[in-house]
This record gives structure tokens, sequence and C-alpha cells, in this order.
């Protein structure tokens, strides 16, 4: 390897699961093609859904998962004090992701219609992206996160440099791959706001971009509301269609 | 025999989600024997409420990345029922294949990187890759078969993309198909065969542990049941699947965020054993074959054997996938658009079987086409009571053995079960007992 | 017709870098660091001050760095580079002996035969003075061709002051008048505190027969414009150097254009006269 | 010149004809209510009648994303990659994309020639076809007739039962030679294309009113409504902005340096080390993108960068005009500066009555 590109030694990564489907960490496993060459480049030192090994320190912690109870809080900092770079992983780990619909209603109405008289025994809290608690590194997107960029982020920081942040939107991506526009088949599509990254899988299977990447910086998001009503979704609907994966937001609001 | 006994294992490795494993023996007495889950809850069918029939399956799809199809199939039926929307055969066949192809990649990762270390000593599979590197190939080679059957005909294999009610947004084109079909034959098959013998050579090492349970499964005429059926018990037989509650009819615990589930008995069992006990004699002669060699007999009551199960139904989804395709190409692939025009609105009820067993979904829709309630019931869920009564059965059969064994021993018989705990958190809207989170 | 064949200039591999071989480094600062490059067979770069070539490391990316070695240096030539990102901390990290890609020299300099016989007035702030040594050592080196040669120099702090054995030779030098400042001094500092515009209006020009060379960050520009405007020195007597995103340098990329003018071609040095209509220029 | 006739049931027979001479790149069906260039191997799936294409040709010469230089970085070397440059006949191009093309040219040998993309022009030949303009397109405000035919070999220009054949090159003559099932050409009367979509200056007056339209409000209320998804950029056919990214492999061992299209309407296309963005504000960044088609180059050049073709029109998802800023533009100008220096208020219509 060269000497002007060569990490000098072995990385430690380990993995880690908060609030979530897990499905991230499967898609990691579904690496298949790739798994054996990943392991090449770093030792894995802990990773609870694939072994028992247990570490102290690591170069990389991957996070996947949002943080939704007080001892998730606990956890995430115990795990940040021990990594020296941490990667949140997907979004319910970057944004809150699906895990923050439940903000939008008043916790306390959702733990009741959960838990009933007994909602206190289960405590909860908002469903929070990772970077509300600790600082993050590193940001891998989607839902799950995307192979493709799991593997530029990957790649990167393993051999010592920034991963490149996408911040162009989906249909960007989609053009590159000269799909026809789902505007043009009469559906909506969050494509125009939302992250790229993903190589725009969604629409090109057909099926409208859902926003789960989390959105662009400075989304125009009253412009997109006025795609959405005019392309025959009620306010609220599209206003709900919006919040499906970006229910989060920042903390004041939550007072 | 008086004897003390405290085992935690807190954060059981190897499954997917959160639990923990708390065994009390005092003076030979066994206070606790129990699978608390603690996995963080996350509310799904308050989610749903008020979100449109477009929306519900890409919601349900994100309680579980392991289950996330056998989720996205129940929701789709459910919307179906309740909208009365039909699907074409086609439709059937695809949502079939992508069954086939997820059982298949659930059953290769839980038997070879979940259970193999296990039966082979090892922490994890990593360190089996230099010793077992061929195997390990293999394996890989079965789960990217399996995931390209979910990459073609839904776009990725966890969270799926196409399926949608009603239909499909994007078919696969023959030669895709084509292309599979080859590999199945080629690649899938033989890997099989060759998983059969490595299972063979390892079920020595499988705990030999019986306790005759209720065994509870979907149950179809036609063909061995994975997409749809009625429900069937091996104590009470068939019910309709619109009367799942009576089957299901949960009741909520101390130790576990998720609720648990019990029918005739204390607790039943449902997944890759109870399918093969209540439906084996549908399934063709290659999986029979594999059974028979790895030394799986019909009213099979040793629950680490669901894991050879497994395996039988990894020969089971090959074979069927090749038919299906067959099937398909006969039929000429035609590019349908999904049917999404509600004829009627209500409830709904959709049920499939997941590599873990059965799954059910039941939503109420307005006439705006948004849900109103609803509510699913997880396979894992369903199991969490039996988990903790062959605990109960086992630990006093075990109890002179070392405690780090016994440990051993319990852990590996929850990942028999495969347990998929952040799938099994879902509310539940019951009273609780007592206690709190651990 | 074939399309290849009916150009002026003959179509060309624009993108295929030379291997170059770093032969000393020296670090200035924490963040700067000058290297000292040698193409292959000692063949020369060819360039003009001001202009700049694009700097290659594969994995990693390309990025623009002047040229700040005047051409009358033979055999090598020299950059000075800030780390920002990604590319520059690499760059950081190459020893003597490593190799980088070297793609150049691209853009137009300072028109250095217009400006014989003039008096040289040299305004550089921060990392603005690495474009503008070339100009400064080409002016040493013929010195007789030119008049007065004023040198202004500003950092924030002394300890942010580049080419520090080359800024004693100026101070040392009786034919330079060199000036230099920081916004924050140190204890031991001795010399002027104040932002570089301070120093300007006590300088007595010649103003028609003065030539101005600017480079500095994009806030600079302003103030010592509006400073040299009210000196009354002739806009088509101000040059400039500007800095944009660039990717190819060839005025293919569409990312440095301001207005109608590529910087990579039409820059990054500007008669003031020529930008000065260009809204989004300063 | 010569013309000859084609009926529309000879069309397939005539695209296995040229498939003789080379690869065969038409329009098809892609999606449900698009099309887009492909290479042809089916005859039949060629659709002459289209409005218009997803991407122009200009995917063919400048590709959404090409494949610079291959590096090692065992030894830290480069190869050099092979830019293919097979024969390719380009059957159904609109007369504004062949402009397109030939504006592309222009950027491309300007200068600083591009070996890359020239070499891929090198070997092509294009057949164009007419088309009835849609709501969307507006060619002929600047200065493209649909039966422009600069550019192209042969042009097909439709009439009831099939083409009237203009062979006009000798590559035209030379493809068409041999194949007999072409007629004599009809007597047909010209028939007037009507555009329904109109800039109302000429365009040779638009630099002028751009000159004017710097600090206009028509930049902030457009970006009001614009998301800033830079599919205007993407799709335009004289777009050719890119990025360069160096990506490297799994074993870390090998590479690419790429380039891939890019867009002045996304947020950092303008941005450098630092956190500078030298275009910031959506307004400034559709200011920007409209001065690129009619302002700066056009400037230089008198000819406007932007063909009329409608693409960004009709692909923008917020239902932004391209046309409508034009004439929005058009009309302050108008009142603001027409008025006042009370020039002949004739002059400006030339453009409309197209
Ligand atoms: C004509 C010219 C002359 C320059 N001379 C010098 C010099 O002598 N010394 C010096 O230290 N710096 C100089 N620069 C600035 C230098 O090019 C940038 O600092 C450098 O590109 C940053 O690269 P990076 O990868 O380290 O930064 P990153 O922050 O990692 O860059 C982030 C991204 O922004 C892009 N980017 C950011 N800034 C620029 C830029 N200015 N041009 C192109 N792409 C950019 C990068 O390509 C990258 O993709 C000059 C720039 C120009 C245009
Ligand atoms: S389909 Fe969606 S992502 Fe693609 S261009 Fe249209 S709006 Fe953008
Ligand atoms: S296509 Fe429309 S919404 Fe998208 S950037 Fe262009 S003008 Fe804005
Ligand atoms: S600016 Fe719009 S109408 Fe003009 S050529 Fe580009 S895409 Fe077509």
């Amino acid at each position: 390897m060269s000497t002007q590109t060569a990490p000098k030694t072995k990385p430690q990564i380990a993995f880690f699961d908060f609030t979530s489907c897990e499905g991230c960490q499967l898609n990691k496993l579904n690496l298949e093609n790739h798994l054996l060459e990943i392991l090449e480049h770093v030792d894995i030192v802990e990773f609870r859904e694939a072994m028992d090994d247990k570490a102290d320190a690591y170069d990389i912690a991957f996070i996947e998962g949002s943080i939704s109870t007080p001892s998730c809080v606990e956890r995430i900092h115990d795990i940040r004090r021990r990594a020296k770079i941490l990667v949140a992983l997907g979004s319910c780990a970057v944004t809150g992701g699906i895990n923050a619909m439940k903000n939008l209603q008043p916790i306390e109405d959702v733990r009741e219609t959960v838990y009933g008289k007994d909602k206190y025994l289960f405590p909860t809290l908002p469903a929070m992206p990772v970077s509300a608690i600790v600082k993050v590194d590193y940001e891998i997107h989607g839902c799950p996160m995307s192979i493709p960029e799991f593997l530029v982020v990957f790649k990167a920081l393993v051999m010592g440099k920034q991963p490149i942040k996408p911040d162009s939107p989906v249909c960007v991506e989609c053009k590159l791959r000269e799909n026809e526009c789902l505007y043009d088949r009469g559906m909506v599509c969050l494509g125009p706001i939302t992250l790229s990254g993903c190589d725009a899988i969604c629409p090109s299977f057909g099926q409208f971009c859902t926003g789960c990447r989390g959105l662009v910086p400075d989304a125009n998001k009253n412009a997109m509301l006025d795609i959405l009503t005019d392309h025959g979704l009620s306010l609220q609907e599209a206003e709900k269609r919006l919040l499906l994966f970006n229910s989060y937001k920042q903390p004041d609001t939550f007072k | 025999m008086s004897k003390n006994l405290d085992i935690n294992v807190h954060h059981l490795t190897r499954v997917e989600g959160h639990g923990n494993i708390v065994i009390n023996m005092k003076e030979g007495r066994l206070e606790k024997a129990e699978l608390q889950i603690v996995e963080a809850p996350r509310y799904f069918e308050a989610l749903l409420k008020g979100r449109s029939f477009h929306e519900a399956a890409i919601i349900t799809s994100r309680i579980c990345g392991i289950c996330a199809l056998g989720h996205q199939i129940a929701s789709l039926k459910a919307t179906e029922d309740a909208l009365g929307l039909e699907v074409s055969e086609q439709t059937i066949l695809l949502r079939k294949l992508l069954v086939n192809g997820a059982t298949l990649q659930s059953n290769v990762l839980h038997v070879y990187f979940l259970v193999a270390p296990d039966l082979l000593n090892a922490p994890s599979v990593f360190p089996l890759i230099p010793t077992h590197k061929n195997v390990i190939l293999r394996a890989l080679r079965m789960k990217r078969l399996a995931n390209d059957i979910g990459d073609i005909v839904s776009g990725r294999a966890v969270h799926p993309i196409t399926p949608v009610p009603g239909g499909f947004t994007h078919i696969p084109t023959a030669g895709e198909l084509k292309e599979l079909r080859r590999r199945l034959i080629e690649e899938g098959l033989p890997d099989v065969v060759e998983t059969v013998k490595t299972i063979k050579s390892l079920a020595g090492r499988i705990p030999d542990f019986v306790r005759e349970t209720e065994y509870i499964s979907l149950q179809d005429k036609n063909e061995y049941a994975l997409y749809d059926g009625e429900i069937f018990s091996s104590d009470t037989g068939a019910t309709a699947v619109r009367n799942y509650r009576d089957i299901t009819s949960e009741f909520v615990v101390a130790h576990s965020t998720s609720k648990h589930a019990r029918h005739a008995r204390s607790s039943y069992m449902v997944g890759a054993l109870a399918r093969w006990n209540n439906n084996h004699n549908q399934l063709t002669e290659i999986s029979l074959n594999a059974a028979e060699e790895m030394g799986l007999k019909p009213d099979c009551y040793n629950p680490y054997l669901n894991n050879v199960a497994q395996v039988v139904e990894c020969a089971h989804c090959v074979e069927d996938s090749i038919a299906i395709i067959d099937r398909l190409l006969e039929l000429g692939l035609k590019n349908e658009k999904p049917n999404q025009t509600p004829t009627k609105y209500g409830v709904g009820i959709g049920s499939t079987e997941v590599p873990r067993g059965i799954l059910f979904h039941e939503y109420e829709y307005d006439r705006k086409g948004n849900i109103v309630f609803a509510n699913c019931i997880i396979p894992t869920g369903q199991n969490l009571a039996n988990i903790d009564d062959d605990m109960k059965k086992l630990v006093p059969e075990i109890i002179d053995k070392p405690k780090k064994d016994i440990t051993k021993q319990l852990e590996m018989l929850v990942r028999a079960y495969d347990p998929c705990i952040s799938c099994s958190v879902h509310l539940l809207n019951v009273k609780f007992i007592n206690d709190s989170e651990d | 017709m074939n399309i290849l064949t009916k150009h002026e200039h003959t179509p060309l591999e624009l993108y295929y870098p030379e291997m170059a071989e770093i032969t000393a480094v020296n670090q200035f600062t924490e963040l700067e660091k000058w290297f000292e490059i040698k193409l292959p067979d000692g063949k020369e770069l060819g360039h003009q001050p001001g202009q700049f070539a694009l700097f290659s490391i594969f994995g990693i990316g390309e990025a623009a760095i002047s040229i700040c070695s005047a051409p009358t240096k033979k055999g090598a030539f020299d950059i000075c580079v800030r780390k920002v990102g990604m590319l520059t901390e690499k760059m950081h990290q190459l020893e003597v002996g490593q190799k980088i890609g070297v793609r150049g020299p691209f853009g137009t300099g300072f028109p250095v035969n217009d400006f014989k016989g003039k008096d040289i007035l040299i305004i550089g702030g921060g990392i603005g003075i690495v474009p503008l040594r070339s100009l400064i050592n080409h002016v040493i080196a013929y010195r007789e061709d030119f008049g007065r040669i004023i040198i202004l120099y500003g950092a924030k702090n002394p300890d942010e002051l580049l080419f520090p054995d080359e800024l004693e030779n100026w101070d040392n030098d009786p034919s330079i008048e060199y000036h230099v400042t920081v916004d924050q001094g140190t204890p031991e500092w001795q010399g002027n505190t104040g932002v570089i515009t301070t120093l300007i209006p006590g300088l007595d020009l010649d103003l028609d027969n003065t030539i101005a060379a600017i480079v500095g960050p994009p806030i600079m520009y302003k103030f010592v414009l509006m400073a040299l405007k009210s000196k009354r020195l002739p806009e088509d007597n101000i040059y400039m150097s500007l800095e944009r995103r660039m990717k190819c340098g060839v005025g293919k990329c569409g990312h440095c254009q301001i207005n109608d003018s590529y910087v990579c071609l039409d820059g990054p040095v500007y008669q003031f006269s020529d930008i000065k209509n260009l809204p989004e220029a300063i | 010149m010569n013309k000859h006739n084609l009926l529309l049931q000879n069309i397939p027979d005539f695209v296995a004809h040229l498939q003789t001479y080379g690869e065969v790149h038409a329009p098809c069906q892609k999606g449900e209510n698009s099309f887009s260039f492909e290479q042809v191997t089916d005859p039949s799936r060629v659709v002459l009648d289209y409005a218009r294409t997803l991407q122009s040709i200009r995917k063919y010469f400048l590709p959404p994303t090409e494949r610079l230089l291959n590096f090692s970085l065992t030894d830290n070397t480069f190869t050099k990659v092979a830019i293919e440059n097979n024969h390719r006949i380009f059957l159904g191009v609109h007369s504004y994309d062949m402009k397109a093309v030939l504006k592309l040219d222009f950027n491309f040998s300007h200068r600083t020639p591009e070996i890359n993309y020239l070499k891929r022009r090198e070997n092509c030949t294009f057949i164009g076809v007419s088309y009835e303009p849609d709501d969307y397109h507006f060619s002929r405000s600047v200065g493209i007739t649909v039966e422009n035919t600069e550019g192209f070999d042969l042009f097909l220009d439709r009439h009831e039962n099939g083409y009237t054949v203009q062979v006009l090159t000798e590559r035209g003559t030379e493809i068409t030679k041999d194949f007999t099932a072409l007629g004599e050409a009809l007597e047909i009367p010209e028939i007037s294309r009507q555009f329904k979509n109109k800039i109302k200056f000429n365009y040779n007056r638009l630099p002028e009113v751009m000159e004017q339209s710097w600090n206009s409000p028509v930049w902030e209320e457009v970006a009001q409504r614009c998301v800033g998804c830079g599919t205007c950029n993407l799709v335009c056919p004289t777009c050719y902005c890119f990025n360069m990214v160096d990506n490297v492999d799994l074993k870390l061992t090998d590479g690419s340096r790429d380039r891939h299209w890019d867009g002045c309407l996304l947020s950092s296309f303008a941005a450098v080390a630092g956190g500078e963005n030298f275009r910031e504000k959506l307004a400034s960044r559709q200011r920007h993108r409209i001065y690129r088609k009619f302002k700066y180059i056009t400037d230089k050049t008198g000819d406007p960068w932007c063909v009329g073709c409608g693409r960004c029109t009709a692909y923008c998802t917020a239902g932004i005009s391209i046309v409508e800023i034009v004439n929005r533009l058009s009309d302050e100008f108008e009142q603001t500066h027409l008025r006042k220096s009370s020039a002949p208020v004739g002059q400006k219509i030339q453009g409309v009555s197209l």
C-alpha cells in the first residue's frame, strides 16, 4: 500500500445499537461480497449482534439507533468517552428517523396509549439523534443506511481522510440515472429536498422518496409543501409526509 | 439437593435486540427463570395512527430490519383486506418469491453466524474465518443469493421498496429472473446440500432437551405455508385468521417490554420448528431428505432443533423459488400498476409466516384511507412465554453442570429461537403486573 | 469536417498529471508548509508569476495552489500550502522524495512585461503573500527593470508570518521598502500592529507610475481598494488575484466562474478595471 | 440537396439498414410517459414522434459520470483511460438538441480543447426529425426552427404518411444510397408549426435586459418557490459543469478519478474551503443560471446558450418556467428602462410574432 495513504495499524472498530430496527446492522452483514475485504483493514472488537467479545476502547465506534431512554443516554456518553471517532449510522442515529415520529404527539399521551396507568414504569424520552447527546464525527444517512455510503465513509476513515459529506438532493442522482420523474407519473416524491447518497434507489424502483435520509441543508420546506399540495396532497397530508422520517426537532420545542 | 444459582446475562449477544437472561435459584427452588426484554419501546401502533395507506407498510417495515419483508407483507395484506384491494396472481407469486428470499436469508444468517459459533465454541463467526473459510464463503454466497432475490424483486433486501398496497411499483425483467433461476440451481441447491452436511456433522453438539408444547403456524391446503393460510394449532387444529386474537390472547408480564401470549397451554411455540411439526408433509423431497439426514423427525419437541428445521426450510425456499420463477416466466411478466383504488374502508387483518413464526397485523381505516387503529402481533412476543417455560424445565435438569456451562446452554436455548427482540417490542394496550425496566 | 482537427489548438488530454518529486520541505507555521518540487527530467514548469497549478494526491483529489517561486528559479519550483481540508492535510504529510501529481501551469499571471519601468506596490494579507512571492522574487531578480519596490505585508500575528528568512532579506535590502504589520502583536513584537490598510495612507506614491498588486482574503480587498482609491491610484494600475472553487483548471467545469469570467483562464490575476463591473468578484 | 420520401411502415427497415453502418441510438419509451435515447437493438422500439427525451444526447459526449484516470496507491502511479469513440448514428434528434451539441462543441473546444469530449464527438452521424412543439418548447424564440438542419447529415420532416428525407451531407448520401425503400419526395406544402410558448423579446435583446436585471425582485420571488434541486441544470442540454472526485476500491490499493455532472443551482457549487460561499443564496444561483443562458456567453458569441427545449421547465417539480422568468424580467425592463429612455418600442417586438 502507498506510503502516502496507508494507515499505520489496523483500526479497532466497534458497533453499537440503540433504539432501532437493527436493519442497518443487518445491512452491514449484507455486504457479503465485501465483508472479508473489510475485515482485512480493521479489527472488529465489539458487535453485540454478531459476537460475544467486548472491548475498552475503539478507534471508530459506529452507532445505530436513536437515543430514547435515560439508560441510552448513559450508555452513549460512555461509548463516546471510549471512542476516538464516532460515526452515527442510519436515520435513527443521524436524524432520529422514524422513531422521532412519536415526538409529534405529546410524550405523555404516547406513553399512556402504550402502558395505560403504568406509563411511569417505563422511562422514556423523546427519540433523539445521537448528535443531540454527544459529538458525532461522521454520519451515514438512510433507512436503512446506504451500503455505498457506508463504504465511502469506511474507506475514508481507514485511509485517514475525511469522507465527503453529500449535500445535494436525491433529484441529482435521479437525473444522473435518467429516471422518469415520479411527478410525471402523477405521484409525489420528497427527492427535491432529501439528502442524496442513496443513488435515488426508491425513485429508480418506482417508489416515492420518503425523505429517509434527512433534509438537505437549508431545505426550502415551504416550496416543497407547495409542490406536494399542487400535486394533490392536502396540506395536512403534505406535512405528514414531510415528517415521516424528519420529525425530530431541536430540543427546546419539547419543553 | 439444595443449590443456589444466580445468572444474569446482560444484553445477550448474537441475538437481534436487547434482552437479559435472569435465573434465580435459592436452595434448589427456582425463583426466577426468565428472558427479560429491555429493548426500548418504540410505539409503532401509535405512530401508525392517522397515517395513509400509502405509508403504513413503509412505517411497519421499520419495526424490524431483520423481518422487514414479513412486516411489509403482513401490513400490505391487512391494508388490502381493509380496503378491498384485489391483487393479481403475478403479485402473489412475486411476494412468495420475496418471502422465500427473506426466509432463506434469515435462516442462513442465523444458523451460520449466530448459532454455529456456539457449536464450534467460538465467541463469534470472525475467528472462524481463517479456520473455516470455505464454510464462511458458502454462507456469504447463500446470503448474497437470498438478498439478490430481495434486491431484484423489491429493490433492496432490508426495507424493501417496491411492494405496495395492490401490487408492485416495479416489476423485474424476465432476464433478471432467469439469471436468478440459474443461480438458484447452480449455486443454491449445491450450497444447501453442503449446508446439510455441515449441520449433520455438528448435530451431535446440539443439546438434547425435550419439552412438548403447543405448536402454532399457518397452514395452507396447497403448499407449505409461508405466505398465507389458516392458523393451525397442534393442540386445537385450524382457526380462521380473522379470529387471531383467540389464539394469541396476549398478556403482559413485568419483566418484559414485550407482551407474552398463550393459547391452549401456558405457552406455545411458533417458528420453523412449529411449521415443521404442523406442515412437514407438504415439503419437497429434497427438504425431507435433508431433514432425515440431519435427524429431524416430525413431532420434534427439542426447541434446539429449531435451527435444524431452519436448514430444512432453506432447502425448501431454494426449490420453491425455482418453481415460482418458472410459473412467472410461464405467465409472462406484465408491467402491472398496483391496484390502489379502495372498494371499502374498515378493518383488515393480514398474517404471514416470517422466519421466527406467525405474524399478524390488524388495521382499521377511516374513509380517507387513514389508519385509526393498529395492532401488530410479532412471533418473538409469542415465543417469550415458551422460552421462559423451557428455561424453567431446563435449569433443574442441568443444575449440576458448572455455571459457565449452564449459562451457555441457556444462551443457546434463547438463540435457538432466533428471537427478534426489537421486533417484539411494540406497544400494547394492556395492564402491567409490576416491576420496571432493568 | 473532423471535429478533432478544426481547432486553433490541438485537443489535449487535460486531466493527466505529471508525477513530480518533492525535493525540499519547510514548515513555516502550524498551518503553512513550503515545498520545493521537481518535474521529471528537470523539465521547467514554465509559469508566469501569479499562475497556479493543480496538485493531486491519488485517492484524495486535486487542489489549486499558486506557484510561489519566480520563473527565474530553475530546475524546480515552490509552493506554499495552508492546511484547510482533505487534500491540503495530506499534502502536509508529504516528505522529501515522495511524488505528487501536477497539472499546469494554468491561468493568467501578472503581466510583468507591462510593469517594466514602474514602481511596484505589493500588498499581501495572510496567505496572500504566497502568490505575491513569485512576483516579488521576479522583480528582485530583474531589479533594474523596475522603479521602487514597496512591500506591505500583514498577518494576524507574528507567528503567522511566512517566508521568515526572506522577510529579513527584504527588510535588509536598501532597494526594497518593506513594511509589515500584525493584527495582534506579542510582547516581543517590535513592529507595526493594526490591519494592513493602516500602512497605506502614509505612502507617498507616484500615482501614474505605480502598479499595485494585491492578494489577500476576500474581506481585505474591500478595504485596501478603498484606501487606494482615496489615494487616487488609477484603477488600471491595480492588480489582484482571486480564489474560487476550482476543479478542472482549464475553463470547463464551471466552478470558478465569476459572472462571465473564468478565474482559471482569465484570472486568477485580474486588473481591477476588468472586474470592477463584476458584481460577484469582490 | 437530395430529397426522398420515407413511409412510416418502412421505418423499422430503415433503422435496421442504419445498423449496418454503426450503432444506432434513438428515442425509446422510458418509464410511463417519457422517452430516452438508447442504443437500438429492436427497431420496433424506436419512437420518432416524441416531445422530448429526459436527457439530450449530451450524455454520450459528456457522460453523467466519466472515468478520467485510474490510479494505483501501491506505487503512486496512474494509467490513462481509453476514450471510446465508436461510430454512432443518432436517429431522431430534434433541431434544438442538435444545436445544443454544437454549443457544447464550442465549450469543449474553446481556448483549451478537451480531447475527452471531442474524441467522443468524432465519429457521429446525426439524423434529425421534425416535431410538433408542445406547451414547453420555445426554440423559435431563441432562433431555432423545428426544421433547422444545421449539424445534421439527414433530416426527416414529418408529413401525414411518413417523412420527407433531406440528405444534407456526403455521409447522409452514403447511408441512404443503398436503402431501396426510399421513394421520390412528395410535393407537400410547407407547414408552419406553432409555438405556444414564447419569449417576448428578440433573443439578441436579452443580454440588454439581463444587464438591467441584476437587482430585480424576480430572483428572490423565484427563489421562494424553488427547492434548489438542481434538476434544471441536470436536464439542460447546454449545461456542462462537472465535479471531480477520487474513488478508491475496497482493497484500498487502486481507484479512479471520476467526473460527474454538477449544477450551479446546487448550494455548494461555489463554496470554497474555509466556509466562504460565493453564491450562497438560492436567488443568486438562479440568477447565475439564467445569466449563463442569456447573457454571459451570449455577450461573447451573440447566441443565447438556451436552445428552448423546455426541459428545465417541464421537469421542474416547482413549476418554475424559464420563459416566465425571462418575460418577467423583460416586462420590468420595458417598464423601467424602455419607457424612461423613450427607445422605439417597436424594436422589442421582433421575437413575438414567431
Ligand atoms: C487560483 C488559486 C490559487 C490558490 N493558491 C493557494 C496557495 O498557494 N496555497 C494554498 O494553501 N491554497 C491556495 N488555494 C486554495 C486551495 O485551492 C484550497 O485551499 C484547497 O483547494 C482546499 O482543498 P482541501 O481539499 O484541502 O480542502 P477541503 O475543505 O477538504 O475542500 C472541500 C471541498 O471543497 C473544494 N474546495 C474548497 N476550496 C476550493 C478551492 N479554492 N478550489 C477548489 N476546490 C475547493 C475541494 O475540492 C473539496 O472538494 C488557491 C486556490 C485558487 C483557486
Ligand atoms: S422522482 Fe423524486 S427524486 Fe427523482 S427527480 Fe422526481 S422528485 Fe426528484
Ligand atoms: S428544477 Fe426547479 S425547483 Fe429544481 S432547482 Fe431548478 S428551478 Fe429550482
Ligand atoms: S435552459 Fe431550459 S429550455 Fe433552455 S436549453 Fe436549458 S433546459 Fe432547455
